[in-house]
């Protein structure tokens, strides 16, 4: 579905990606674990189009992305949820879910996924009156995922939502993500620095090193210690 | 009604009009600021231009109410190219887009110059009569201009607030980024923004040249008026703009009413002073994340 | 760390190593002497005029450096500043017949004192909030000079009753003695470009670049950064109070007018100035105050000789914002950038051509500054 | 923001010269017209004159170029001239016209082979320059012509840096002569004051505000009723000294003045200063500024009743065409525009504009009255050498020029005044509703 070769970019004048490969394939869950600065964030960014590389290419259901322009990559299918949430906090709840559903023209179809939506998250049915700035953390996470919904991805890119959630928070955002995989079929590609809820939740991992894929496996023949001798050296890939 | 509630009704009346004009160019600055957190100073001149092309407009035969629109539809155009040749090449850099803005007020400027040469138009002037209530004299001209940027602001709120447009220039005004990530064409939204900041300023000239001689100066005063307007209100902000053009509107013709009138800029500069000292960010502070990185 | 540098030579050697005498610094130091040949080269009293107001503009413009291309922050009351050292020196020399070598430092302090003033409050702010409220202090202080008339006479302005003669033994009165004059103006450029080197050079000056590059970074690290920033206001608010006197001394007079420092059109002409030259580049402000005065005398004429004939202003007008507008599209870092960068890649070239020629090549060829 | 005119009331000048050049030449009527003023402005010449005529010899052109065949030598003299030939268009204009002026009657005095001092014929040699507008090159090129050249007599510029080039030029003892509108209020003031005497520098332009003084007679005689006068001028040093001079003449003409409002540079809403002079009840409203404010205070000004006259220095067609029916029941005068900015009134004149226009190639140049206000007074410097004996001692030549009389094409007695100033008339009209423009020819008003 996702297929990524020879992935270079760069942030300002730090090259942040060196030559990344990466496979998704569809319905499937993929973990990208890495230090803070190894480029993961820069990995998803350049997927959706926020970050346009140097060089490589990404091919997405046969279609090459690289040099499209965000809105039209999300028009293909792919959502990304970036690091922090990022929902409008000026905007009510609903008006947030609606900015989700801006590449829909059809009420119907928007008002189904909104119902949808609300019955996923009933949190946030309830407060959709409310400004996104005055929810919860969790709810904030719940929102941003639910807004990415909304467009109805078949790629969705989650950036570190476990990120300043408490465990309980957690293990709900565990089994929504499995839900998403599970019942609605989606591909998710899941940054993560918790590398337990990450192995947990996927079934292909990768470990990024200053730029580079440093490891790579199915989430049962990776071992923790192979994934933390990598997090800190990945000298021996180098 | 005693002289001097008289006198006072009529001093609020003169500040309403102004005020009117001080919003929609602060409301043409704030828009493009709020999405880009370029502060475009050549705002000014494209005030100057849709005055100048209402009176051109006017002077081929045009009616007035169908020059305005007119003007404020091809500055808007000429806006937009403006950002799609120079602007959007420094999104990433807004103080340069400020550095291009100011060099764009010298090209504007001189342009209108050799186009219409430096001599004033008198103001064409659709309503002749005046009304008088109480010992208030009430131009209907300037009931019309009041009426019209009250009009225009309502819609632009209401455009803002309820329109797929409006959501969206609020979400790329909050988080450029986030709001890609919705399939939101922000590049065009950007542009478009521009076009409306463009046609805001030039109907406040085109009104301009219904209720004054104008002449090929006339935007810096009122880009100034204008910016601190915006400034006072929060740059960025939209409602905070209107507030404070009313704010700006009152001190400025209270001060000259009232007081001595040559220090009539120090009393609008003294509150805006005043009140960034306060509040840095303006009364009504926008929230968003260019806003957080930029002041 | 590099301990600060006791003198200009030292640190200029640091900064130019001497490998690099020959691509670096001996074009550089030819081209800062140049300068002093000025009232030899120059065919005319009227150039040699103008090349005092370059020198003038020089001495403004590297004050405006301090705070604008060290800071980073916008200062849209710079050139009032250079007013109040100009009003300061008209009342001080009319009323009280203080001499040149007193009124240098009290212009100076006075603008300094002034800037402090204004930035006391202004740098509770930041980016356009600061830039609008030292427009407002501007604009309020030319209302001042307009309507505080028993003090500043008003529009009209003051004149120097009896324009001060000389410094000890040079005379420089300004038309009989006008080379002396120009060397006076042009030593006070040179110092105030020595000023901004050793500011760069020095601690303070490595402070303010650190505020301009991460201001929150910089106040993490336990940098004052309200300090700083009124530090860099003040210094560069005696560099345009020195330069006041100067400008009394040449026109020998001082009014808040449209033409004079207290206009907006100074205010922008300044910012230009930078802009063009490079805003971060130590030689950038004098390369745009050369740019501004000397540029229209080659323009002109050449524009003369094509087909376009004589332009009219504000044809000439149009084609400088067009110009302005391209360069910050295009070469954002000014000349002084574009030539640095061009350098950069000469030198790097020489270097390459060195070590193929299998010398030891020195390190570090790129120009600082 | 970037070119705010110092000079404002030029812009009036300027575009009176503008219609009325457009008048003249598309309507042959008003040809006729202006003969008619022509003839009927004599007697209201005399009439008007309220001091006594002067009465020893006004010297004429013929005077000055007449030769008595006794010269021996040949010799050439360098004057500077520097005007704004570019910068401000406004000041360009009316820069250009001036420095017209002066070239060609230097041009016509060497046609006519020089004029005679002793045994010497001399002509003249300008030595052109192009301020720019800019202050800075205008006192590079005022020391250039002082040191370099050497010049004795500098003419020019007509606004940008006039102040700081007379500094210089009184310094140095040169003999300035510009058209600079605001010498009298900025730099001869200020070069008197501080350096004792500015015996060199004269100015060619007429102060308008030395026209005031018969305005407020001719309303006070026409309209004994009207008692109270508010004034509102803008905030410059033009302006309060306008304000300045308002009050008194009309104060000296028997008014009262009911209040004085000052306002900003830049400004287009009066309402508030109007709203506040209204409560005074005034019965006449004066304001002389740049058109674009005049314009906006007369239009507003109309629109809130304020007083019921008005009086402003808008050309008269430009009040009735702007305003229309809003004039009716009100009066508006315009006036403080030197004479022969209407239409020509002499023969002289006529004649200046008819062999200007052959000058400058077929067409009269916009403005081209203000040439006038150069041209006469290259001959009366030449007088004045003459009667000095000498091109070279500046002082001797000044002392001339103090009491010559001289009938040029602009006014058939030109001199300067004790401060400097040339002396000459202007036009008052009034502007009704439905009727005609009256205007009458003013005479200069004596000292």
């Amino acid at each position: 579905m996702l297929k990524i070769r020879q992935l270079s970019s760069f942030y300002g004048p730090i090259q942040a990606l060196r030559e990344v490969s990466l496979d998704v394939d569809s319905g499937e869950a993929v973990a990208v674990l890495g230090p803070n600065g190894a480029g993961k964030s820069t990995l998803l960014r350049t997927i959706s189009g926020l970050v346009k590389p140097r060089s490589g290419s990404i091919l997405y259901r046969e279609h090459e992305i690289v040099g499209r322009s965000t809105h039209a990559i999300v028009k293909l299918g792919i959502v990304h949820v970036p690091e922090g949430r990022r929902i409008f906090t000026q905007m009510t709840v609903l008006e947030n879910l609606m900015m989700g559903a801006f590449t829909r023209d059809n009420k119907k179809d928007i008002e189904e996924h909104l119902e949808f939506v609300y019955e996923f998250f009933p949190d946030l049915a309830e407060k959709r009156r409310q400004l996104g700035g005055e929810l919860s953390g969790g709810q904030q996470q719940m929102l941003a995922i639910g807004r990415a919904l909304m467009s109805e991805p078949s790629l969705l890119l989650l950036d570190e939502p476990s990120l300043g959630l408490s465990p309980i928070m957690v293990e709900q955002l565990g089994k929504t993500i499995t839900a998403i995989r599970q019942d609605l079929g989606m591909s998710i590609m899941l940054v993560e620095q918790n590398a337990g809820l990450a192995l947990e939740l996927t079934g292909h991992v990768y470990v990024m090193q200053a730029g580079r894929v440093v490891l790579s496996g199915a989430t049962d023949e990776v071992s923790i210690e192979e994934i933390r001798q990598a997090y800190l050296g990945g000298v021996s890939n180098s | 009604m005693s002289q001097e509630l008289s006198v006072f009704m009529q001093q609020l009346f003169n500040a309403l009009t102004i005020s009117g004009v001080y919003a929609l160019v602060a409301l043409g600055i704030t828009v493009i600021f709020g999405l880009t957190g370029i502060v475009k100073f050549s705002i000014g001149e494209l005030l100057t231009l849709g005055a100048f092309l209402t009176f051109a407009f006017w002077e081929g035969g045009t009616t007035f109410f169908l020059a305005v629109p007119l003007a404020a539809i091809a500055v808007g155009g000429f806006s937009l190219l403006l950002e799609r040749g120079a602007f959007r090449f420094t999104l990433d850099q807004p103080i340069n887009g400020f550095i291009v803005s100011l060099g764009l007020i010298l090209v504007l400027q001189n342009l209108i110059i050799e186009i219409w040469g430096v001599g004033f138009k008198a103001p064409i002037r659709p309503f002749t009569q005046v009304w008088e209530v109480g010992g208030v004299s009430m131009p209907v001209q300037r009931w019309f201009v009041v009426w019209v940027a009250v009009v225009i602001i309502g819609l632009l709120f209401m455009v803002l607030r309820y329109t797929k447009y409006g959501r969206a220039m609020r979400a790329c005004a909050e988080d450029r980024d986030a709001a890609a990530l919705m399939g939101i064409p922000v590049a065009l939204v950007i542009a478009g923004t521009f076009a409306l900041g463009g046609a805001l300023a030039a109907t406040a000239g085109g009104l301009l040249a219904s209720l004054f001689a104008i002449q090929p100066f006339l935007g810096s005063q009122y880009l100034l008026k204008g910016f601190a307007v915006a400034l006072v209100g929060g740059l960025g902000n939209v409602e905070g703009a209107v507030i404070a053009a009313v704010l700006v509107g009152l001190t400025e013709t209270m001060g000259s009413g009232y007081l001595a009138t040559e220090w009539r800029d120090a009393y609008t500069f003294g509150l805006l002073i005043a009140i960034l000292l306060v509040r840095p960010r303006g009364l009504f502070p926008a929230r968003g994340r260019l806003q957080e990185t930029l002041q | 760390m590099v301990a600060v540098s006791r003198s200009f030579a030292g640190t200029l050697l640091r900064q130019y190593p001497p490998a690099d005498i020959l691509t670096i610094r001996l074009p550089l130091a030819i081209l800062l002497a140049l300068p002093l040949l000025a009232p030899m080269l120059l065919p005319s009293t009227r150039l040699l005029s103008l090349a005092i107001t370059a020198a003038i503009f020089l001495i403004v413009a590297n004050g405006l450096h301090i705070v604008f291309g060290y800071t980073g922050q916008l200062s849209l009351a710079h050139t009032t500043l250079w007013g109040v050292g100009a009003y300061t020196a008209a009342l001080l020399a009319i009323h009280y017949g203080w001499p040149t070598a007193a009124l240098i430092p009290a212009a100076g302090i006075s603008a300094a004192i002034a800037a402090v003033a204004i930035g006391i409050p202004a740098f509770r702010t930041a980016g356009f909030s600061f830039a609008i409220i030292t427009f407002a202090f501007a604009e309020i202080l030319r209302t001042v000079a307009i309507n505080w008339r028993d003090l500043t006479n008003g529009g009209a302005g003051l004149m120097l009753r009896t324009p001060p003669t000389s410094i000890g033994p040079i005379e420089f009165e300004t038309i009989r003695h006008l080379d002396n004059f120009y060397y006076l103006t042009l030593a006070f450029a040179y110092l105030s470009l020595a000023g901004v080197f050793l500011i760069r050079q020095s601690r303070l000056g490595r402070t303010f670049i650190a505020i301009r590059e991460n201001e929150s970074l910089a106040r993490s690290l336990g940098i004052n950064v309200y300090l700083h920033k009124l530090i860099a206001f003040g210094l560069s608010g005696f560099f345009a109070g020195v330069a006041g006197v100067f400008l009394l001394y040449n026109n020998q007079k001082i009014e808040p007018g449209p033409l004079s420092p207290f206009s907006a059109f100074f205010t922008i002409q300044f910012l230009l100035m930078i802009l063009i030259g490079g805003r971060f580049s130590m030689l950038g402000p004098t390369i745009g105050a050369v740019i501004a005065v000397f540029a229209p005398e080659v323009i002109r004429p050449l524009i003369g000789l094509t087909p376009l004939g004589d332009l009219s202003t504000a044809r000439i007008q149009i084609i400088f914002g067009s110009t302005l507008v391209l360069t910050v599209l295009f070469a954002p870092n000014g000349v002084a950038g574009q030539a640095k960068e061009r350098y950069g890649a000469l030198a790097a070239a020489l270097q390459k051509f060195r070590e193929r020629q299998g010398g030891a090549a020195p390190p570090g060829a790129a120009a600082g500054g | 923001m970037i070119k705010r005119l110092r000079v404002w009331w030029i812009v009036g000048v300027l575009l009176t010269a503008l219609l009325v050049g457009a008048a003249c030449t598309s309507d042959d009527d008003v040809d006729d017209d202006g003969e008619d003023a022509t003839a009927t402005s004599a007697p209201t010449n005399g009439e008007a004159a309220t001091a006594t005529p002067f009465t020893g010899t006004i010297l004429t052109p013929e005077d000055v170029l007449r030769k008595d065949g006794t010269a021996t030598k040949e010799v050439e003299i360098e004057w500077g001239w520097m005007f704004e030939l570019s910068g401000p268009p406004q000041i360009q204009i009316f820069a250009t016209v001036t420095g017209d002026g002066v070239l060609f009657a230097v041009q016509e005095i060497n046609d006519a082979g020089g004029f005679q001092i002793g045994d010497t014929i001399y002509t003249i040699k300008l030595l052109e320059h192009d301020t720019e507008s800019d202050p800075n090159k205008t006192i590079g090129i005022t020391r250039q012509l002082i040191v370099d050249d050497e010049v004795n007599v500098i003419w020019g510029p007509a606004s940008f840096g006039e102040a700081e080039a007379t500094v210089i030029t009184q310094a140095e003892q040169v003999l300035h002569l510009c058209a600079c509108q605001d010498r009298g209020l900025t730099s001869l003031s200020s070069v008197e004051k501080a350096a004792g005497e500015s015996h060199w520098a004269f100015q060619t332009l007429p102060l308008v505000s030395r026209f005031f003084l018969q305005g407020a007679l001719n309303v006070k005689e026409d309209h004994p009723e009207y008692e109270r006068v508010a004034i509102i001028c803008i905030d410059s040093e033009i302006g309060r000294s306008i304000c300045e001079l308002y009050e008194e003449s009309y104060s000296a003409a028997g008014f009262e003045i009911v209040g004085v409002k000052v306002f900003p540079p830049g400004t287009s809403d009066y309402t508030p200063l109007l709203t506040n002079l209204k409560q005074q009840n005034p019965d006449i409203l004066l304001n002389f500024d740049d058109p674009t404010a005049q314009l906006n205070i007369l239009g507003q000004a109309l629109d809130m009743n304020v007083a019921s006259s008005y009086n402003t220095s808008l050309p008269p067609d430009i009040v009735q065409a702007a305003f229309g029916d809003r004039l009716e029941g009100k009066e508006v005068t315009a006036g403080g525009i030197p004479r022969q900015a209407t239409v020509p009134t002499s023969e002289a004149a006529a004649a200046y504009f008819e062999r200007y226009a052959e000058f400058s190639g077929g067409e009269l140049p916009l403005a081209s009255f203000v040439s006038l206000l150069s041209y006469d007074f290259v001959y009366m410097l030449v007088a004045a050498m003459q009667q000095a004996g000498t091109v070279e001692d500046t002082t001797a030549i000044a002392d001339a020029l103090e009491t010559i009389h001289y009938a040029g094409a602009a006014e058939d007695d030109i001199y300067f005044n004790e401060q400097h100033f040339s002396v000459i008339g202007s036009d008052g009209c009034i502007v009704r509703f439905e009727q005609p423009i009256e205007c009458s020819h003013d005479a200069p008003v004596r000292d």
